[in-house]
């Protein structure tokens, strides 16, 4: 969807502001939310493409303005809502007896293994790679055009790119497609490449001189040029 | 986490519309209750992953990564090849680093990694990312005036004739940078290098 | 710029809200605001690309959270203080002090003749067409591509025409330039012509069958095709 | 203007983004009382220049034109030439108005209007504008699914083999809209006629 999450090129933010001396995690509730993926996205209640199209169905004023975890709050909830493990009432109500007693406790339950698991996924990784039949459409060097297009889905073809003529700079293997996969609509696996483009291509006259973007774009993100 | 302090995490434009964080954290711990009590999630898990992701990943391992290519020619070049085959030899790799590439700066070329459409970013060798290379700020800045963005906001000044190259993470390849290794150490040994290899010089808004 | 107020084809921001019989005005403060551009904008001082840039500078997340008219005031004021006629300072005390006291008076004075000066120039207009006396460099049925800028001040090359090609359908006279007037940069007045898009050109396969988008460009944001 | 209400006019997005209205009121009234200080303006402009808008220029001064047109073949042809020219032999003439372009709807092609970077309307023939109008969501829709958003949030469902034409006001020319005469009204003079010609009729996101 064309929507704040596409922030290439946009003017007017601000600042990079740099916190001096970051931790990790600012707070309780950070971690929280932390351990909240790996005990939902971690065990496949829903994919990474359905967490962040969550992420980008936010209002754009509200996303502009929340922090960081309160993106993944929004979305890991909302999924667990629409695939039916909660109700947005239960989710409302407990939000209000939390914020009226700040000091209420939260269950506890342990689960020592379990949790070891998690551990070893993190350092064994969750790969979308996925072996296809097909060969690659393009080839090193190979040079390209990305699609117009303006899905109101889901989409990793960040509006920046689109109708820009490149060169593709290295062919990965296949991964499955964001576009199909965010909506119930299959994993349709598809070579990824990477394309260079040129600093001109993308913004005119405006450009910096001697720069170069790498965009990484699912094969049917492509034409030949 | 009962009596928790809710902390103070800085939203990205805090002065002009401040966002309650109590309103975050009951929301957090809401859901975080809920899916304990239906069998989603147990409360050990918190902890864990946060300290994981505190003490145990986190750019140390990318430095030492750089350090051991800086050193050892056959290492950098596996490295540039394929990087999460050469992590691996390290004992380094995971989640969000399930394919990495390394680019490697030189005296004519610089790179810098930005996720524009989220907020991507190679784990196993950075750990978690700051809050500015998530916020809006870098994210819209760095592929359209990234010479600037540099300078202004992280006071680094690249000469016309050094080649920008912005690697924009928007698929499954999560991107680092291999900084230059910086004169005078030539009797460094690689603990000692690694010591200088910062998230920053990783992320390529900085030198080291 | 590119940013918020750039808004043709972004999706994710909700449906329409018809307000039934919406007055012209809600308000005393909505009035005031209109009659402010009169005095300030009608006086000449500030230009109306002056006008329009200021309300694109403001944050994404204040331009789509507020009030039409909020627009209008946070320009107003704002190309008030840069032109000198007040100081940011005084105007944040003087809000201080009638969020304290909302019902004090604002001080009072008549000046009819004037007031019906501005009722005159309502009707009678303030065209920004200009005389020019270069030729138009396109005609009618001429096929044009809108050219790719990305500037960081004030343009009307809108963001989902850059790039795309279409037909020349009209040739308007030539009306000063934004992109310089807004920054003191002089009028540069240029011929305005009225380019037909096809959907399809702007969106790709997304687009509605059947459709054209009819948009207004200065000469200077087209090329041959 | 002491004691006055504040009223009441809604955001774009009101329920999930509440900004205090009584802070834009004072900052306007702060506004205007350091301009009628320092005499750059005077008290009775906003009674005046509100009432003109209010009462004297609206969308009957549009219904009179498109009325007029309707059964007058000649001038119907002088305004589809020259909007501007014609309107002004009614009187009909001004700011935000100063080159207007009427449109005329067929059984075969719809027009519609729309600003997507601010709100240019054309004042002489329809007033100022509704807030609806100048919000984001029409703005953003109206070029890139104008058949959705006339459906579904107009209630006007173009069939397919009528052609759709946005015209996005991007420069200082202002468009409007001459709708469909409707069926049954060949005995109705002008007066009668303009009483039918609706706002909604003369942007295009209803029939009259």
């Amino acid at each position: 969807m064309n929507d704040a999450h596409d922030l290439g090129g946009i003017h007017g933010l601000g600042r990079v502001d740099v916190e001096a001396k970051e931790p990790v995690f600012h707070s309780d509730w950070e971690k929280a939310v932390f351990a909240i993926l790996w005990a939902t996205f971690g065990t496949g209640r829903y994919n990474l493409d359905e967490f962040r199209h969550g992420i980008e169905r936010m209002h754009p004023v509200d996303y502009l303005s929340s922090r960081y975890y309160e993106h993944w709050l929004h979305t890991m909830g909302n999924n667990m809502v629409e695939k039916g493990f909660l109700t947005k009432d239960e989710w409302d109500a407990r939000t209000r007896y939390y914020l009226s007693n700040p000091d209420a406790p939260v269950p506890r339950k342990e689960d020592r293994p379990g949790v070891e698991g998690f551990v070893k996924m993190a350092y064994e990784g969750a790969p979308t790679r996925r072996e296809v039949s097909a060969k690659p459409q393009f080839r090193v060097g190979d040079r390209v055009v990305a699609r117009n297009i303006n899905p109101t889905g889901h989409t990793r073809l960040a509006r920046y790119i689109r109708g820009k003529r490149g060169v593709i700079h290295a062919v990965h293997d296949a991964y499955v497609l964001p576009d199909t996969n965010a909506h119930g609509k299959g994993e349709n696996p598809q070579y990824c490449y990477n394309v260079a483009f040129d600093a001109r291509e993308l913004w005119g006259d405006t450009a910096e001189p001697n720069e170069k973007v790498y965009f990484d774009a699912w094969e049917s993100y492509l034409e030949k040029a | 986490m009962s009596g928790q302090s809710v902390g103070s995490s800085p939203p990205p434009i805090s002065e002009t519309f401040p966002r309650p964080e109590a309103e975050a954290a009951a929301r957090t711990r809401a859901l975080e209750a809920l899916l304990i009590e239906k069998g989603l999630m147990t409360s050990d898990l918190v902890d864990r992953m946060a300290s994981l992701y505190e003490k145990d990943i986190g750019p140390h391992l990318g430095a030492k990564v750089v350090a051991k290519a800086w050193v050892d020619p056959a290492f950098k070049k596996r490295l540039l090849e394929n990087a999460t085959k050469a992590c691996k030899e390290l004992g380094i790799s995971g989640v969000q680093g399930e394919d990495m590439v390394c680019v490697e700066n030189t005296p004519k070329v610089h790179h810098v990694i930005v996720c524009t459409l989220c907020s991507c970013y190679p784990w196993p060798v950075l750990g978690l990312p700051p809050n500015w290379f998530k916020y809006p700020q870098y994210r819209s800045r760095m592929v359209i005036e990234p010479r600037k963005l540099l300078k202004e906001d992280f006071g680094l000044d690249l000469p016309q004739d050094v080649e920008v190259r912005v690697w924009d993470t928007s698929a499954e390849i999560r991107y680092f940078v291999m900084p230059e290794r910086p004169a005078g150490t030539e009797r460094m040994g690689e603990a000692e290098l690694a010591k200088l290899v910062t998230r920053d010089g990783m992320i390529g808004v900085a030198k080291v």
